[in-house]
């Protein structure tokens, strides 16, 4: 099982720290993780993105043409990516800031206000977490209880007094994209 | 072996310092590059520092400096002598480093290098030979050469149009902060000598206390490249050289006088 | 200690201190700038030398000066830098002082841009300064493999007292893996013998790169080939996977390397027999066993981040009778394990000098 | 009555006569010889003892090879001779 995720948005959404934890996480779950981001100019004020990959062999590559979910916080990383998301894999798109819809039938998209998410707990640049609540309701490959574990142990010491904030922005876009099926 | 002893009637008023080493030098007769080395090694037998010094040799005609002080020793590529120095100095905070360079290592090639080490305050002391042209290559024009000067590279003189001003070291690096002392004597005749050996010491004592970069510019002699008998080669000096590259201390930091006043009480 | 998710500059910059390192200097550059950066706060704390040059410049030849006067020294930097820093490289190969650098390469020639590359091949293990000398070169794929070697370049700095390369393209300094970081080592309460501390109660020592005689500096030479021969030797390391069987095997290092497994995974899925050899050390490379598998009948494909350059090596290995073809991206561009694969086939249905460009 | 001298090092010497020209007794000379790197060193040639052992030819000697002494004045022999008088 090897899981390739690209986050990406403008510079300060939060983007990096998103992937980072995901590693973390994985790596917690006793997986192999690489992440690996875009970086140098284009992260100041332009778009950035990272890529991470868990999987429970050692990895080969750690970028990926071909991403299995795509979190494309803004519209040009809707654009970039929404072709590039493997067959049968998953775009979370940020529909605060993407009008647009995926049209593709072969993968599966989920639609994740996130700004007015993080905005409804004054946490505006908390958005990453809404969108990262629900991949996780679309595709486990960490558990949620997996990742909050991970988010505090190593949200940063300056942030910790935004740990509780966090986990309810994540929580929440969690249960906003959680499948009725599985009746949470 | 030379007898130097005195005899039973007799004081040793001068004799070859401990610290110069015995080879024989390359230099040219009557070349001051020998002068320098041998102020700079008395300064560092009369302040008891010959087992204390690291030399950074340089590239030019000083290039073998190494060879002629007894002391631990090495050589920088040319005009990098501030920069190894500073690699030294900062791992050896304890050891006295000096640099030994002349006016092209120095003031072209290593511009950056001698600015930056001022501008750090790094506590070394460089002594600078400016003689005004690039001596080991064969008399080619420095950045120190005077405006008219002819040499194997401006054989109708320094014109300024084309090759700019001579570059008067001694009061830019006076201008940074970290430097403690920056100074211009002269090598041209015996009074002169004993002011330039005063500085010298000044130098060294200013690195001893710990406040900063210190360096010493030294107008000397090429009398080879200069085409002069040595004598001759003074009087350029004293005639020439002087009135562009004025003697004076152009920074003298407040620290080191405090510390050169205390000592002398 | 445990696992770590660890970005490959920091874990670069943390494995040389754990291993000694007493002093730094350096230059900011991307992709390696956070190595620097971890650098002027760890040294810092513990007491050590750290200073940002005015220059690369500088900064080798300040590294020069630490290293004379016996310490544990290491700078780092990336392509453009490495090229400016080469006059140091020269003089530290000459003067047989220990020295270690650490290049995050990136895309050239020129300015280039800052994306993952392999460029610095031909700069480091060819031409890294004037003079015949190679320094050693480490080529890490992983997080873990760079502390690992970060941590046998100050040994074998100081084992040969010669010049240690550790080169990884920018993927590899800006990637996060999870790593174990070694124990701390102590520091050496004194400097080795030849250095530059003081002529106490002792000759004066001299570290020095100047020979005018002929024969003086031959005789230099002379015995620095014979420590790179004993080098040669001795320090030799690669990895193979698969190669016995293979009728194919890829040549690849670093990130090249990686994205080369995840290729293969899908060709052996396809029933293509095919196989690596990494290369740890990029100098000395390995030769013998390139041509050992040559006569045994394979065909080769060299991968790399450049227009080619360990290329040449791999066919000098193996000779002029041994299929050789060729993948590289170049300017920054990472392979894709599917361009991989697609080298691979052609690689196979045309195995005469088959060249696939970018 | 000179009251000074000094010893050249004649091998080292390369004649370039620095001292020479800075010698307020003009009491330095060329030696007729010749020394193995091929100069013509100086030599202390002071028959009229006016030598005073001022060390400038040292002072500004460019390769250190002159040693320079200067006589002790003699108190004791002044008060040895002061007590023959008495």
């Amino acid at each position: 099982m090897e899981s390739s995720i690209v986050i990406a948005g403008f510079g300060g959404q939060g983007v990096l720290f998103a992937g980072k934890m995901l590693a973390y996480a994985g790596m917690e779950n006793g997986l192999h993780v690489t992440w690996i981001p875009s970086y140098g100019p284009e992260m100041r004020g332009g778009t950035a993105n990272c890529t991470v990959v868990i999987s429970d062999r050692p990895i080969g590559a750690p970028i990926v043409s071909q991403p299995e979910i795509v979190i494309a916080l803004n519209h040009p990383s809707f654009e970039k990516y929404v072709d590039k998301v493997r067959p049968g894999g998953l775009i979370v798109v940020n529909s605060s800031l993407v009008t647009e819809k995926c049209e593709r039938d072969d993968v599966e998209a989920v639609y994740i206000p996130a700004n007015l998410i993080a905005e409804a707990f004054d946490q505006p640049k908390l958005l990453n977490m809404a969108a990262v609540g629900a991949m996780l309701a679309r595709r486990p490959i960490v558990s949620l209880e997996t990742f909050r574990q991970a988010l505090t142990a190593h949200l940063p010491a300056t942030k910790t007094e935004l740990l509780d904030v966090n986990m309810l922005i994540l929580q929440r876009g969690y249960d906003a994209a959680v499948p009725l099926s599985l009746g949470v | 072996m030379l007898d130097t002893l005195p005899l039973e009637n007799e004081r040793l008023v001068y004799a070859r310092p401990r610290t110069l080493a015995s080879r024989y030098t390359h230099y040219c007769p009557g070349c001051t590059h020998g002068t320098a080395h041998r102020l700079i090694a008395e300064v560092l037998d009369e302040l008891g520092l010959q087992d204390e010094t690291i030399l950074v040799a340089s590239v030019g005609c000083s290039v073998f400096a190494y060879d002629y002080f007894d002391v631990d020793a090495c050589e920088a590529a040319h005009g990098r002598a501030p920069a190894m120095a500073t690699g030294i100095k900062r791992y050896h905070p304890d050891k006295i480093v000096f640099t030994y360079q002349g006016d092209g290592d120095l003031a072209s090639i290593g511009a950056a290098e001698i600015i930056h080490v001022a501008n750090r305050g790094e506590n070394i002391t460089t002594i600078f030979i400016n003689n005004a042209i690039y001596g080991m290559t064969g008399g080619q024009m420095a950045p120190t050469s005077l405006i008219g000067q002819k040499t194997t590279s401006s054989p109708f003189g320094r014109d300024t149009q084309l090759a700019g001003y001579p570059m008067h070291m001694a009061e830019l690096l006076a201008g940074i902060p970290g430097t403690a002392y920056s100074v211009r004597r002269s090598l041209h005749d015996a009074r002169h000598v004993i002011q330039a050996k005063k500085a010298i010491k000044t130098a060294f004592e200013a690195q001893m206390a710990g406040i900063g970069f210190s360096i010493v510019e030294l107008l000397s002699t090429c009398p080879t490249n200069w085409g002069m008998t040595p004598g001759d080669s003074c009087d350029w000096v004293r005639d020439q050289m002087v009135p562009v590259y004025p003697l004076g201390d152009f920074k003298v930091a407040d620290e080191l006088q405090q510390a050169r006043g205390r000592s002398k009480r | 200690m445990a696992q770590q998710l660890l970005k490959g500059n920091n874990a670069f910059a943390e494995a040389a201190i754990r291993a000694g390192c007493d002093a730094y200097f350096g230059y900011p550059i991307t992709p390696q700038t956070e190595l620097l950066e971890h650098m002027s706060a760890r040294m810092i704390e513990l007491g050590r030398v750290f200073l940002q040059a005015e220059s690369e410049v500088a900064a080798i030849n300040m590294v020069y000066g630490a290293a004379a006067a016996g310490a544990k020294v290491m700078t780092s930097s990336s392509s453009p830098g490495i090229s400016l820093m080469q006059e140091g490289y020269s003089y530290i190969a000459g003067s047989e002082v220990p020295v270690v650098i650490i290049d995050i390469m990136r895309g050239g020639p020129g300015l280039g841009n800052i994306q993952p590359s392999q460029s610095d091949y031909f700069q480091v293990t060819k031409s890294a300064g004037h003079g015949d000398f190679h320094p050693i070169v480490l080529a890490p794929a992983t997080v873990q493999e760079a502390i690992d070697l970060t941590v046998l370049a100050f040994d074998l700095a100081q084992q040969y007292r010669t010049l240690v390369f550790v080169v990884a393209d920018g993927a590899i300094g800006q990637m996060m893996e999870p790593a174990e970081l070694p124990p701390m080592r102590p520091l050496p309460a004194r400097a080795p013998d030849w250095a530059l501390t003081g002529a106490k109660g002792r000759s004066p020592n001299l570290v020095n790169s100047l020979y005018l005689g002929a024969d003086s500096l031959e005789t230099l030479n002379l015995r620095l080939q014979d420590k790179l021969h004993a080098i040669e030797s001795a320090e030799l390391r690669y990895e193979t996977i698969d190669v016995d069987d293979a009728d194919l095997v890829i040549v690849a290092f670093g990130t090249a390397a990686r994205v080369a497994k995840t290729a293969m995974q899908t060709l052996a899925d396809e029933g293509i027999r095919v196989g690596l050899l990494r290369p740890i050390t990029l100098w000395p490379f390995p030769t013998e066993a390139l041509y050992d598998l040559s006569r045994s009948g394979k065909s080769f494909l060299v991968v790399e981040m450049n227009a080619g350059q360990m290329l040449l090596d791999v066919k000098a290995a193996v000779g002029a009778d041994a299929p050789v073809s060729f993948f590289g991206r170049m300017g920054g561009a990472i392979p894709m394990p599917e361009e991989i694969v697609a080298a691979a086939h052609n690689a196979l249905a045309q195995p005469a000098f088959a060249w696939a460009g970018a | 009555m000179a009251t000074g001298r000094i010893v050249v090092d004649v091998e080292r010497c390369k004649g370039c006569d620095l001292c020479r020209d800075a010698c307020p007794p003009d009491v330095l000379r060329h030696a007729d010889f010749l020394n193995a790197k091929g100069y013509r060193p100086i030599i202390l040639l002071d028959p009229k003892h006016k030598c005073t052992g001022c060390a400038l030819c040292a002072t500004v000697c460019p390769d250190g090879c002159i040693t320079v002494f200067r006589d002790i004045p003699q108190p004791k022999e002044k008060i040895h001779h002061g007590a023959a008088i008495a």
